[in-house]
């Protein structure tokens, strides 16, 4: 057996349970669960920015590993090939050009782009399948796919724009956090590729208290604004970023610097669904009450008698 | 690498210079993120490009290709006019004191005894002067000592010079030297992690010989976290370098004879090696016992002392060598018949396409042995714009072997660090495609019936092979390993006590020490001795421990020679045997012998105060100076690539390295900066290895079509739209590619003039997965390193314009 | 990684040992259980580990490669998956992107599968058995060999080559094919030997 | 003579009792189809709206089949209800007496007719129902598309997706209450289903609820 110390690396995580089962659910779609006896350790996959050389060993991985392959396209004059997320890709390279104002000096900003695995997650929220989306207690938020029935609400619902839908199976896909390895104790393909470390993933704490050492390296080296990006508007994520220019987030290909399930999605999925039953309903008792009280409205023989009078009079 | 990937981790300052590791090497370049996650190490990159490994680097400088030398200089000169030296280090392990010859000197770019005729030197003057007593003078303060010397060869490359030579904006050049100039400490080291993009120049030797003799100044030889580190480019590239599948070369870095030398004794009186300074060990003086092993190993017992141990059944030269370029050249004078590529892909690896498919279809018959339908075995097919050959004019037989890859075969890879791995297989072969030995096994078993038979010129060699296999037509992988490593032929005495046995008949040897020049021994290759004991396979030893994680991993494979992690580890102590640095002990001397974490390089026993590291050179130190074992200098001096944007500044007159070899006819084929204005350069993207990659559906995918790199500025002058498609061309070819316009490239100024780099990725040819496309090697000029020949691929002349796609 | 680690005490836990073990042997069946229906059946139940170097650069990763059936019991081995091999000093697990798409070479549809030759002036390969090739191969070595080898030079030194035939080596096959390979090319005299060390 | 709220097929049968010809049979198929399609979509994308509800894609064959099925009934819907709108459009215009119609809704509700104007074809509530169900299902449409991802994701942007989605929901919630008044005014106005079954109503009816309807097409008047 391996005794290797990665300083680098956090202490290995020995309360990772084996298993992922129903009874480790928090969050169902369209639906509610029994909250798990005994919750989880919440585990994080933690990208470095300022490790991550964009060697595409995460994305190759990921293909592999799902057994998934995506068709060979062009070059589009940039490194960013494949060049978006599909159903297929879980996760793509994004690579930014950008000077730093303050020394003129061209950074190469490479994101690794795919689910974050939101605390509180927009697609299950916006996902009206029961059980199509769900979310363990160790913060993993994985698709079932036999329960999915590809409405696509997931996307809206997403403040990442990271799900996809496919054409072939009308599903919805993206990055489960290999939630069939962690559910065996193993991480994540991608971190198991990754050659720098870029890419680790441990328990949640530990990853954060990783992610301080390497910020204080980055602080170091003369990156002042370096931090981690765990952002609180989704509750936090468990894939976190270690950012050298923590400050603009933005910079790294249009990485969101507060998001948040849309307000829209809120409104739709909170007061519209509330508000409309109840009008529906209140429609319906009205009738219901307003022909107690009246009574049918019927015609008299009178009105028949007048009819036959009106028309008679041409006879 | 004379240290490994795992200790890369104990360095301070890593300098990626003449390669892009993040990039070639991402699983190496993990040691270096290591290093600066848990040491504080600072990385630098000084490439043509922004690079990846540049991506996460402390400090990135520009350089234009080809032009290393002047800038590593230049950090010499640095070195020694701030007297950032490791004095220490550099009178004890270097050649520094010693004196040179009078006569020696150097004007106008050239040294003494130039031959432009014969485009070589006279080297008679390059060396030492000798006492009385036959060993070198030394004394540092002498005006011909190796260091005065040094310091006037370097002195011109002033910083200024250096911008001027190689477009590095001065204070960045300054930067780069500071930081460097900061590892003369003996307790702070550097390393060198280099790769082709110094090996692919016509001086492509004396790149590295620069920063050998910086890292020597500075005393990073030797030492954890030091050493030069040159990344192989595959997997097993050094075990075929190390078991000399070379023209001039016999296993163990012996070399094959000259037509010069008739007889063994002959051979032997120029490998002799005796000392150049007291009590030193100068191990090659063991030269004869690992050639005459070799030879049992090749020939048993049809190789005895009465026939010099079948010194006759060794071919002899004419030329220095019959390298890939020369052969290439003569096939395409038409005087080669056949050509055998054992999973090599030579239409796309070698220089100038154009001249290789005219050479090629010259040939009789062409054998290609690859897991993979490579280009160069389909050469003949049509492929249009890709590949626009007369098909049925091509008169050469073309035979495609289909071979098995890593998964389906067994054996033992040398990784760049070293070690001897061993691997197992885990898949059944597609079809029939068979191992390589077997199919060599079939091939020799074939030959040999037919001499048996037929008779012909000189069997004796082919027929007397030795070839003890359990099955002939399928030697083991172990049966092979078991020859590599050697065995007593004979029981094996003591030297000194003849009555005591060392090693008895049959037995395999432990170490090269056992080795024998009188017939008794034979090992395939001397240096792999010790990798397949009687303590059984070392090469598939897997234990991971490592004390005090010094990231020696001693009992992880085998490392050769000996099992030793780091090379001329004896210098990371000083004179006295006290490690330079405690919280980086290698070895030390306790008195009595030498101990620590590794294997020591010199006798455990031999006293620090005489016997130098450097047990490979007669005089035990390392050199500055290099005595007349390189053909173009004792020291490296500036030279442009042949295709060139500018003049040399500092010897206008000369063309290229002075003595590369240039066949005739391909003087005629350099371009010149009038006509091809801008500078490229070709290298590797990490998605993609060479052409193999290409026949990978998901590597396919990451990248999928052949484009070539330029800055937004030159993309402005010439009109060319990101993504769009352009044309690119040399005096030797016009390829098509997609344009990518980036920052990444920005124009250099050198000598007030601006240069624009155009970079070109290799990935892609007619066959496999990826879109097709062109390889560099349409454009390349057919011109080596003047010592070792690879290919000038890192600098050469193109111009550029839009274009409309490949009609495919 | 630490993962891995934990991975290694995973497998310690259903109390098996772990080189050349198969998953299949660690319980899963009873594991499986524990899954939601979201999660992936594992993949690697039942399969048979070998461990290989990485056939690319000279980092010269460890990797493991998971296959149907085990070579070492005589069955035919089909490799379903490859990864980083995490006990391995160098690359502790990890894998570039042309490591982690090794299965994709292993399988590459452009492998070779028969031996071919193809006629001088022909447009296309024809297949023909191994014997054919290889005696064909001896057969054109030979002629060359005896029409074109040089014993004696001009200064009647004898020199025992042949220059009109030349060999250009592997860079990727085991020091053990190269030394058979070392031994066949020079023993034939042959001197225009080359290896891929230079590209 | 014409006039605006006589269509074509109405006709009265003088005798005991005089009957009243109110729509005719391509009328009734055209209101079926869309009545149809209206519920279908009302179930089927109540499923999709609540969880409470989601029981409701078994009716479709699960989850996938109503989301496949859904837009199209719309589609159906859509093209059905533009047939009704051309026969209806201009017998539902806005005339006068609407508004003192609309006044006196306690009486209506109360169901004290005499109180109330003369009304044509159509009352007040009648016409309102018709153009709150042309309004809202031009919105629907519309929002659809934006969200039928499956052939059209690519056209608008997950923003307006979001908007869309939103507008969607409301819209159908609305079109169910106008539905649910719709139907229940049916119910509740004895004898009118038989308009929309039959095609014919009583004498008695017309005068009670459309007398200046039955007075013209007494009076002979002929559609426009």
């Amino acid at each position: 057996m391996a005794n290797f110390e990665f300083v680098t690396s956090p202490a290995p995580t020995k309360d990772i349970k084996v298993g992922l089962g129903d009874g480790d659910l928090v969050k169902r779609s369209a639906s509610t669960v029994s909250p798990p006896a005994k919750s989880l350790t919440p585990v994080a996959k933690l990208i470095d920015v300022s490790k991550c050389i964009g060697c595409k060993a995460c994305e190759v991985a990921c293909l592999e590993w799902n057994d998934k392959r995506t068709p060979v396209g062009i070059n589009h004059g940039s490194y960013d090939n494949p060049l978006d997320l599909t159903p297929d890709m879980f996760t793509v390279m994004r690579f930014t050009e950008w000077v730093n104002p303050q020394s003129q000096n061209l950074e190469w900003l490479i994101r690794k782009d795919g689910c974050m695995h939101c605390e509180d997650p927009g697609c299950l929220k916006a996902c009206p399948a029961p059980g199509a989306i769900v979310q363990y207690s160790n913060g993993i938020v994985d698709f079932d796919h036999d329960k999915c029935i590809g409405c696509g609400y997931c996307v809206k619902g997403c403040p990442f724009n990271i799900p996809r839908i496919s054409q072939v199976d009308h599903k919805a896909y993206k990055c489960t956090l290999c939630s069939d390895r962690v559910a065996v104790g193993q991480g994540p393909a991608c971190a198991h590729a990754c050659p720098t470390h870029a890419i680790v993933f441990g328990t949640k704490d530990d990853m954060k208290k990783h992610a301080d050492d390497r910020i204080k390296d980055l602080k170091s080296r003369g990156f002042a604004n370096a931090g981690l990006y765990d952002p609180p508007g989704v509750g936090g994520t468990h894939v976190m970023y270690v950012l050298h220019h923590a400050d603009q987030p933005q910079i790294y290909a249009n990485l969101p610097k507060d998001p948040r399930i849309s307000p829209i999605v809120e409104l739709w999925k909170g007061m519209t669904k509330y508000a409309g039953l109840a009008a529906m309903g209140a429609f319906a008792v009205i009738g219901l009450v307003h022909h107690v009280v009246t009574g049918a409205n019927r015609v008299s023989p009178e009105d028949e008698a007048n009819a036959e009078k009106l028309t008679g009079g041409r006879r | 690498m004379t240290n490994s990937w795992t200790d890369i981790k104990n360095t301070d300052l890593v300098v990626i210079m003449g390669g892009n590791a993040a990039e070639a090497h991402p699983c190496g370049f993990k040691w270096v993120t290591e290093a600066k996650a848990n040491r504080g190490a600072k990385l630098i990159v000084v490439d043509p490009r922004f690079t990846r490994s540049a991506s996460v680097a402390d400090f990135y400088a520009p350089i234009r290709q080809g032009t290393d030398i002047a800038f590593l200089l230049g950090v010499i000169n640095y070195c020694i006019g701030n007297d950032k030296v490791q004095w220490d280090y550099v009178k004890a392990f270097t050649n520094a004191p010693y004196i040179i010859k009078e006569g020696f000197g150097y004007q106008d770019g050239l040294f003494t005894g130039y031959d432009e005729e014969r485009r070589d030197y006279n080297r008679s003057t390059w060396d030492y002067e000798l006492g009385d007593d036959g060993y070198v003078k030394s004394d540092l303060e002498h005006p011909r000592s190796v260091w005065n010397l040094l310091k006037k060869h370097v002195s011109v490359y002033t910083p200024e010079m250096v911008e001027r030579i190689c477009g590095t904006p001065k204070d960045k050049f300054l930067k780069v030297a500071q930081m460097i100039s900061e590892c003369s400490t003996p307790t702070k080291t550097m390393t060198s992690m280099y790769a082709l993009g110094w090996t692919q120049h016509s001086k492509g030797s004396q790149n590295i010989r620069a920063m050998a003799m910086l890292q020597l100044i500075l005393g990073n030889i030797g030492v954890r976290g030091g050493g030069m580190n040159a990344l192989r480019g595959h997997s097993n590239i050094q075990g075929l370098t190390d078991l000399g599948l070379m023209s001039n070369l016999i296993p163990g870095y012996l070399t094959i004879p000259t037509e010069k030398e008739a007889t063994l004794d002959t051979y032997m009186s120029t490998r002799g090696f005796k000392p150049l300074r007291p009590n030193q060990m100068s191990y090659w003086q063991n030269y004869k016992k690992f050639f005459v092993s070799f030879q049992k190993a090749m020939w048993g017992n049809a190789a005895t002392a009465e026939n010099s141990f079948a010194y006759d059944y060794l071919p002899k030269l004419d030329v220095p060598s019959y390298d890939m370029l020369r052969i290439m050249e003569l096939m395409h004078q038409g005087k080669v018949n056949g050509y055998m590529c054992q999973g090599f892909n030579p239409l796309l690896s070698a220089p100038n396409r154009k001249k290789l498919t005219a050479a090629f279809a010259k040939l009789k018959f062409l054998v290609v042995m690859d897991p993979l339908q490579t280009e160069t075995a389909r050469f003949w097919q049509n492929h249009g714009e890709y590949n626009d050959v007369p098909t049925s004019s091509i008169q050469t037989e073309v035979i495609e072997l289909p071979s098995t890859c890593f998964a389906e075969d067994e054996g033992s890879l040398v990784n760049s660090g070293r070690w001897l791995q061993w691997h197992w297989a885990g898949g059944t072969p597609p079809g029939e495609a068979r191992h390589d030995t077997w199919i060599m096994a079939q091939i020799f078993q074939r030959l040999k019936a037919l001499y048996q038979k037929e008779g012909g010129p000189a069997p004796e060699p082919i027929v007397n092979l030795s070839w003890n296999y359990k099955d002939p037509n399928d030697p083991t992988p172990e049966e092979l390993a078991r020859e590599i490593n050697g065995s007593a032929l004979e029981d094996v005495a003591d030297p000194n006590d003849p009555t005591k046995l060392v090693l008895q008949k049959g037995k395999q040897l432990a170490t090269f020490a056992l080795l024998r020049d009188d017939g008794k021994t034979a090992a395939g290759c001397w240096i792999y001795t010790g990798c397949f004991t009687e303590a059984g396979n070392m090469m598939a030893r897997r234990s991971t421990s490592d004390p005090d994680a010094t990231g020696a991993y001693s009992n992880w494979a085998f490392s050769w020679p000996a099992n030793r992690r780091i090379l001329y580890n004896r210098a990371s102590a000083d004179i006295n045997g006290k490690p330079w640095d405690d919280s980086r002990k290698l070895l030390w001397w306790d008195g009595a012998k030498w101990t620590g974490y590794d294997i020591p390089d010199i006798g455990p026993t031999m006293k620090p105060t005489e016997v130098g590291p450097f047990i490979m050179n007669p005089e035990g130190t390392s050199r500055l100076f290099t005595r007349g074992m390189m053909r173009d200098g004792p020291f490296p001096a500036h030279y442009e690539p042949f295709e060139s944007p500018v003049a040399n500044v500092i010897a206008p007159k000369v063309r290229g390295n002075p003595v590369a070899r240039v066949f005739k006819g391909d003087m005629e084929q350099f371009g010149d900066a009038k006509e091809f204005p801008y500078a490229a350069t070709s290298y590797r993207l990490t998605e993609h290895f060479h052409f193999w990659t290409k026949h990978s559906q998901v590597n396919a995918s990451m990248q999928p079509e052949f484009f070539v790199e330029i800055s937004e500025q030159l993309a402005k002058e010439k009109n060319i739209a990101n993504g769009g498609w352009v044309r690119v061309w040399s005096k030797r070819g016009s390829v098509k590619a997609k344009a990518v316009v980036t920052k990444r490239i920005q124009p250099l100024t050198c000598d007030g003039k601006t240069v624009h780099v155009v970079g070109i990725p290799l990935h892609w040819g007619f066959m496999g997965e990826t879109k097709k496309g062109f390889g560099p090697n349409s454009l390349t000029p057919y011109v080596g390193d003047a010592n070792i020949e690879t290919p000038e691929y890192k600098a050469f002349l193109v111009d550029i314009e839009p274009t409309t796609g490949p009609v495919a | 990684m630490n993962m891995e680690l934990s991975r290694r005490q995973f497998m310690k836990g259903v109390s098996v040992g772990i080189a050349g073990t198969t998953l299949g042997a660690l319980g899963f069946g009873d594991i499986e259980e524990a899954f939601a229906s979201s999660i992936r059946p594992w993949k690697l139940a039942n399969l048979t580990e070998t461990r290989n170097t990485c056939t690319y650069c000279s980092v010269a990763c460890g990797i493991i490669m998971y296959s149907k059936g085990d070579l070492k019991k005589g069955e035919k081995a089909d490799i379903v998956h490859i990864e980083g091999d995490p006990d391995h000093p160098t690359n502790r697990g990890t894998l570039c992107p042309k490591g982690a798409g090794l299965l994709d070479i292993v399988h590459a549809k452009t492998r070779t599968l028969y031996p071919q030759i193809r006629k001088p002036g022909s447009d296309k390969f024809e297949r023909v058995s191994w014997d054919q090739a290889l005696d064909r191969v001896a057969r054109l070595m030979k002629d060359d060999r005896d029409k074109n080898f040089i014993a004696k030079n001009s200064d009647g030194v004898t020199v025992n080559r042949w220059l009109t035939t030349g060999f250009l080596a592997a860079s990727a096959t085991t020091n053990e094919t190269a030394w058979a390979t070392y031994k066949v090319v020079r023993s034939a005299g042959m001197l225009a030997f080359d290896n891929q060390a230079r590209v | 003579m014409t006039a605006y709220d006589v269509e074509s097929g109405d006709q009265v049968h003088p005798g005991n009792p005089v009957t009243v010809d109110r729509y005719t049979a391509g009328a009734r198929i055209n209101h079926w189809i869309t009545a149809v399609s209206l519920v279908l979509l009302a179930l089927s994308g109540l499923a999709l709206f609540t969880p409470a509800l989601y029981f409701l894609t078994g009716l479709f064959g699960g989850g996938q089949w109503t989301r496949t099925i859904h837009p199209w009934i719309g589609v159906v819907l859509f093209v059905s209800f533009f047939g009704l709108f051309v026969r209806f459009w201009r017998a539902n215009l806005w005339k006068a007496e609407d508004g003192t119609w609309m006044a006196r809704l306690r009486d209506v509700l109360g169901g004290h007719e005499e109180n109330l104007p003369e009304v044509g074809k159509y009352n007040a509530g009648q016409k309102v129902v018709f153009w709150a169900m042309s309004l809202l299902i031009i919105v629907l449409i519309v929002s659809g598309f934006a969200i039928w991802d499956q052939y059209f994701a690519q056209y608008t942007t997950i923003d307006q997706k979001r908007w869309a989605v939103l507008i969607h929901a409301v819209a159908a919630v609305t079109i169910i209450c106008v539905w649910i008044v719709h139907v229940y005014a049916a119910i509740w106005v004895r004898g009118t289903i038989n308009a929309m079954t039959k095609g014919r109503v009583t004498g008695g009816w017309a005068w009670r609820h459309h007398r200046k309807w039955l007075r013209e097409l007494v009076g002979g008047k002929k559609p426009v």
